[in-house]
């Protein structure tokens, strides 16, 4: 798939099973709505490559029939929220009170009842975002398209929105493909996870074993596994990776070898960089020999027990995983500049 | 000054002596104007929306040819109109010179571009992803240009009014394919213009406020109509 | 085809240093004099030697008689008597002199459904009436219509019906209406000379004395307003009327068309014009 | 038929000849139109701003009447600045009738409800909270008009092509107050009328296609200009 | 403030210091974006009040030089990233070359350096919104307004982010405002948190304590407390309210009074609604008398050890907290109609 001379996704191989959901991760500009629109056919860029469609190549008719999309922005007609949540029902040729009837219990579970006959142009943004799906699932399509559906949604309306999905989609022979920036959507709504980088899948299976086994710099820093430590550091045969919620500065001079687990590694020495405190938590940047690595203890760190910025500290890592293959340089680069206060 | 108020006093006693003649006028002028407006829309929308939407090569030269096209003179249409027309011209054979049809040909020429011109412009104006969602939605290829038209409408119509204003108000083509024969082809701009030459100036003032009066009320329904919802709940 | 004036650059040098407060005047006049090309040829002669310039409104002779009424122009060349002479009276204007005449012609299809060729006016104007040819008139209330108003009346008909068409347009046009229309019509010698080329229409009658089309020159007066320049209407007025002017007029088109499009006529009784 | 090739020859020849006079036909055509089209730019962009963004009473109205305008028959208009720049008329001291001047004030007059009607559009259609962005980026008003106008600009192009179009092409008004005198107000579109009442055809739409070419040429510097960056890196 | 004859919002009070940082916390549609617009006095709407800055009434000019607002879709003009991330500064008046200097820091800390002659119209959505946030990040004003700024940010970038901008705001003397769903964000970011519920401020106060205090049905629904107890049915004197997370079924009937601590409250009876697996968890709906109840078990609820839907369950409260003087009914209504799968 190209824009001009720019190769914006190449994907050898994607399919979802009706009644499954795939979901897909990515970092931004990694090309997932690009996918998402070269998969319904929806893309005006150069798409090279075949879809099917219940194992036949699909046409744009049968595809127009099959899925509904979300996209990413909320794209609403000039009206009223009932006239556009409807219209997708309305657009395969349902009478207007049928429409109505069908897209009820959607607008019902969105809360958007009391919104019915509000121009869409007097909606907050989270609002339209609700009439934007809704519109989507009273479609009852085939093939479900979200892209990134929940964002701007407030957190209870999120959940009880997820657990509804969840609920309406299991039993129904829907494939569905969700594009979220969110670790937890994609373990609540989806069986497997495609991990996408850079317009290419870099990984794809279970969503449980895709989401903790990152195979490579790119998917660990994707999920989280932001710390990157290369084998001359550890002294490993392969790179480790673990998250800031696992490293930790060793504050107390005493708190040596002691308590060591299996999977832990030997302290990485480094200068302190800066600290940040985060209410809950307190992030604190380490520079080590190996590139940057982040630490997040949680709580206030009281500011005397820390050393100076640019004083010497050392890093303990918990529960990192090996990388199997990688080698750690657009990773460092990745990290490595981050403004110090304008 | 008195010209113009005479020309307002001339205009109420036009309209409301019922004088057939200023009838037959006003029904003309509002018959061939709005055929040609009609005619405009239905090979200028799609041209136009090709034109916005479509991608090929040679689309700005196009756009640009639609653009110059606003500026072509309606005496030079007129004339190519009457040319084409003429017994000795290819469509010689069917004696259109002089007719309400001439007029409405040469008009639909002139408005053409215009509507092509700015529907062009009122279609790309729409968020590009607005005919994806649509299509995203199952509406197939017609229904998504539906309703890519509902949402474009404010500016479409604005376009509209400005084709129906440029045919409505034009004297060159309308006068020369249509001669300006009264009780056939005299329509209110020839009526003016005429009432001009015979130095009866309030009596050309009143028929350019008589047009003036349809073009409101024509204005005024495109805007009542505009205003309406275009999604019916 | 040719420019259309023969202006040529004095036309268009003075133009650049003409100041609307100095020597300029506004001549109204009938579609027929700068059609034929008349005026072109004669008014940068005028503006050069006189150091006037002329700004020209072609008009209908209505119009023309109505902007001088009403002070807006400062002469008229104009050529619908009956009118000219009811305006004179007015009293707003000043002197009325003859300067030059054509002659009009019954002009229709060379088939001549109503057997007109070869009749007087009036008879033809019956004829056709009778035939219900089609007759294109101008029925702009210029000099031509005018005159052909005058000869309906000598025939004796009130015109009427759909064979009647009024064109409400100048000379040109309507010439062209009743081409294509194959119908009569009335038009000047000068206007049929200069567009006959692309004309199916015929001379049929002509050479009354009752079809001359003679033209005025008629000089404003500060009566009809204050700013007319009186004194710029009285020098074209006697300049047209000067010898050496109506050499030029008499000259006028007889290159190109084998004879002269107007003949001189100042200082004539227009009582006797045309025997 | 052969009439219009002849047209084409001869506008080539007058082209070439580079006959005195057709040049300055030429050059006071686009003197007369650009200034017109100037004049109107600069009175109904900030009216079509108004009437676009600003909330006031008798704002449809405004519109409605701005929309009504684009159909107003410039004979009528030139009537209108005649009557006013009558020697007798309120306007008679300053001389202007039968000069350029007045062809730009009629013209101008034409071309400004279709600015307005058309910028309305145009402003119209740009996000609401375009304006709202750039001032919480501290624009001042001015500086976030400039904007929203660079946002806007290829439909305000669209508009600014219409109002060219619309006063280039026009010749009622411009007959009226110029007068079509030699060397001085003679404009295209007056000649070609000249020709064809003249019976030379040829001549006729030999000016109107000089016209077309330089709408062409108008058209294309401003499609240029409209594809430039509008915010240069 | 008002829309035609609707009230939107009624603060009667709010300030921030400068320095300092306040999230404002609400459901979609309560009047955030709404009043955000409002302190930067730029509404459209009907305003009545008066906003302070440094204590003396704020014009509009001043207003504009002081603000930099991030509003909730990323509004860019037509352009490249560089131009669009400099017209802050710009309209500011700097020149173009210092613009850049200013700029180019923030531009790096969002990656969008590699961007930086790219046509806007060829972003993803998530980089537009990076845009949007570095133009005003690099203004650096005296009061920063953000809408829901990290909201299509994938989750790296956004906590990187967060730290940059704690980073940048701590010492600096910029009062910020944060439009936020996310108690996380709050927490990270903001010492005080408003929570806006239907356009007026419910609580306002610092924000561990305003997050975790909830003082009615709506705020508690609001921070995530979406289970609620009236008296009738626990016996205490004051409705209670608890996190699906610490509402579970009681599944092993042995499973009764024992290990019960202080907080907890005695099981309440109920009906089994509908039971929705979330992959990493379960939820489970249950209709007591005292209204609708959520559960959320860890892991995979084994579907043997469940009874059927309609059957009967008990379910033990942990961690619930009690309200002041409020009475559940707009509550269970707003709970109350969740479609069943349609
Ligand atoms: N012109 C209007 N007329 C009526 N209601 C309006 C108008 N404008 C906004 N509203 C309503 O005001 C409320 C507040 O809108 P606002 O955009 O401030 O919400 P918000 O808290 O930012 O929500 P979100 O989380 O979805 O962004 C919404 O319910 C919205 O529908
Ligand atoms: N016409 C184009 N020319 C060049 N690059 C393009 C074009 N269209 C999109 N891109 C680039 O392709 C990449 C993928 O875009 P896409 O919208 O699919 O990203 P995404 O994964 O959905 O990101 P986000 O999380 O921000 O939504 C982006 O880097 C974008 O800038
Ligand atoms: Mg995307
Ligand atoms: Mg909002």
């Amino acid at each position: 798939m190209r824009a001009g001379d720019r190769e914006l996704l190449s994907v050898p191989e994607l399919d979802v099973a009706s009644g499954r959901t795939l979901a897909v991760l990515g970092p931004n500009g990694a090309g997932k709505s690009t996918l998402l629109r070269a998969l319904g056919l929806l893309s005006s860029h150069r798409v090279s490559g075949v879809i099917l469609l219940d194992g036949r190549p699909a046409t744009r008719p049968l595809m127009r029939h099959a899925i509904t999309a979300v996209l990413q922005r909320p794209i609403l007609r000039r009206g009223t929220v009932a006239a556009n949540v409807i219209s997708g029902l309305r657009f395969r040729g349902m009478s207007r009170r049928e429409a109505r009837l069908r897209a009820w219990p959607w607008m019902e579970a969105l809360g958007l009842v009391p919104f019915a006959d509000r121009d869409i142009r007097s909606l907050s943004i989270g609002e339209a975002q609700r009439v934007s799906i809704t519109r989507a699932l009273a479609v009852g399509p085939k093939v479900l398209l979200l892209d990134e559906p929940f964002t701007g949604l407030d957190s209870t309306t999120r959940a009880d929105l997820i657990a509804d999905l969840r609920a309406a989609l299991s039993g129904q022979p829907t494939a569905t493909i969700l594009v979220t920036h969110d670790r937890q959507e994609a373990l609540a709504l989806a069986e497997d996870t495609a991990l996408l980088i850079g317009g290419r899948i870099r990984q794809h299976g279970p969503t449980t074993e895709v989401l903790d086994h990152p195979s490579d710099a790119d998917t660990a820093r994707l999920l989280g596994y932001t710390n990157l430590l290369p084998p001359a550091l550890t002294g490993r045969t392969h790179p480790l990776v673990a998250r800031p919620e696992h490293t930790h500065l060793i504050l107390d001079p005493s708190d040596g070898p002691a308590g060591q687990r299996d999977d832990d590694v030997r302290p990485v020495p480094g200068t302190l960089r800066r600290t940040v405190a985060l209410g809950i938590a307190t992030r604190v940047d380490v520079d080590t020999a190996g590139g940057p690595l982040t630490c997040l203890h949680p709580g206030d760190l009281p500011g005397t027990s820390l050393p100076p910025v640019g004083g010497d500290v050392r890093v303990r890592v918990r529960q990192a995983r090996a990388l199997a293959g990688v080698d750690g340089n657009g990773w460092t680069a990745g990290l490595g500049s981050r403004p110090s206060a304008s | 000054m008195d010209v113009l108020f005479d020309g307002f006093v001339d205009a109420v006693e036009l309209l409301l002596s019922g004088d057939e003649d200023s009838w037959t006028i006003i029904a003309l002028t509002l018959r061939v104007s709005l055929t040609a407006t009609a005619i405009a829309l239905l090979v200028g929308l799609p041209l136009g929306a090709i034109v916005a939407l479509a991608r090929f090569p040679g689309r700005r030269v196009l756009l640009a040819a639609a653009n110059t096209g606003m500026g072509m003179p309606p005496v030079v249409v007129g004339l190519f109109v009457t040319v084409l027309l003429w017994r000795s011209g290819p469509l010689g054979g069917l004696g259109l010179l002089y007719t309400p049809t001439a007029m409405i040909v040469a008009q639909a020429a002139i408005a053409t571009p215009v509507v092509i011109a700015l529907v062009a412009a009122a279609l790309q104006q729409v968020d590009p992803d607005f005919r994806v969602q649509m299509q995203a939605l199952g509406a197939n290829r017609v229904r998504a240009f539906a309703a890519l038209l509902g949402e474009a409408r404010l500016p479409l119509f604005a376009g509209t009014m400005a084709a129906f204003g440029a045919v409505v108000s034009e004297v060159g083509a309308a006068q020369m394919v249509g001669g300006n024969l009264v009780g056939q082809t005299r329509v209110l701009t020839t009526a003016a213009v005429l009432a001009t030459s015979r130095g009866q100036f309030s009596l050309a003032i009143a028929f350019g406020l008589i047009l003036l009066l349809i073009a409101f009320g024509v204005n005024l329904s495109l805007t009542l109509v505009q205003q309406q919802r275009a999604v019916p709940r | 085809g040719t420019a259309p004036s023969a202006g040529g650059p004095s036309a268009s040098a003075s133009a650049a240093s003409a100041a609307p407060a100095e020597k300029s005047l506004i001549l109204a006049t009938t579609t027929s004099t700068q059609d034929s090309g008349l005026l072109d040829e004669l008014l940068p002669v005028f503006t050069r030697e006189s150091g006037w310039q002329v700004k020209t409104v072609a008009v209908g002779s209505g119009q023309a008689i109505e902007l001088g009424r009403r002070g807006e122009a400062d002469a008229l060349l104009v050529h619908s008597p009956e009118a000219e002479e009811k305006f004179v009276a007015e009293g707003s204007a000043g002197a009325r002199r003859l300067v030059m005449h054509n002659d009009f012609v019954l002009l229709g299809p060379k088939a001549d459904p109503a057997g007109v060729r070869g009749t007087s006016s009036a008879d033809a104007m019956k004829k056709i009436a009778n035939a219900e040819a089609v007759f294109v008139s101008r029925g702009d209330e210029s000099g031509t219509h005018a005159k052909e108003k005058g000869l309906w009346s000598q025939a004796g008909v009130t015109p009427g019906g759909s064979w009647y068409q009024s064109t409400g347009q100048g000379m040109g046009a309507t010439l062209r209406v009743a081409g294509e229309k194959a119908g009569y019509t009335l038009s000047d010698r000068a206007t049929y000379l200069t567009q006959r080329d692309s004309l199916e229409l015929e001379v049929l009658s002509e050479g009354d004395p009752g079809l001359l089309n003679v033209y005025h020159v008629i000089e404003m007066t500060q009566k009809a307003g204050g700013r007319v320049r009186a004194d710029g209407a009285k020098a074209f007025a006697d300049w047209m009327v000067a010898p050496a002017t109506q050499r030029l007029i008499g000259e006028f088109g007889r290159a190109k068309f084998g004879q002269p499009l107007f003949t001189p006529d100042a200082g004539k009784d227009e009582a006797k014009l045309g025997e």
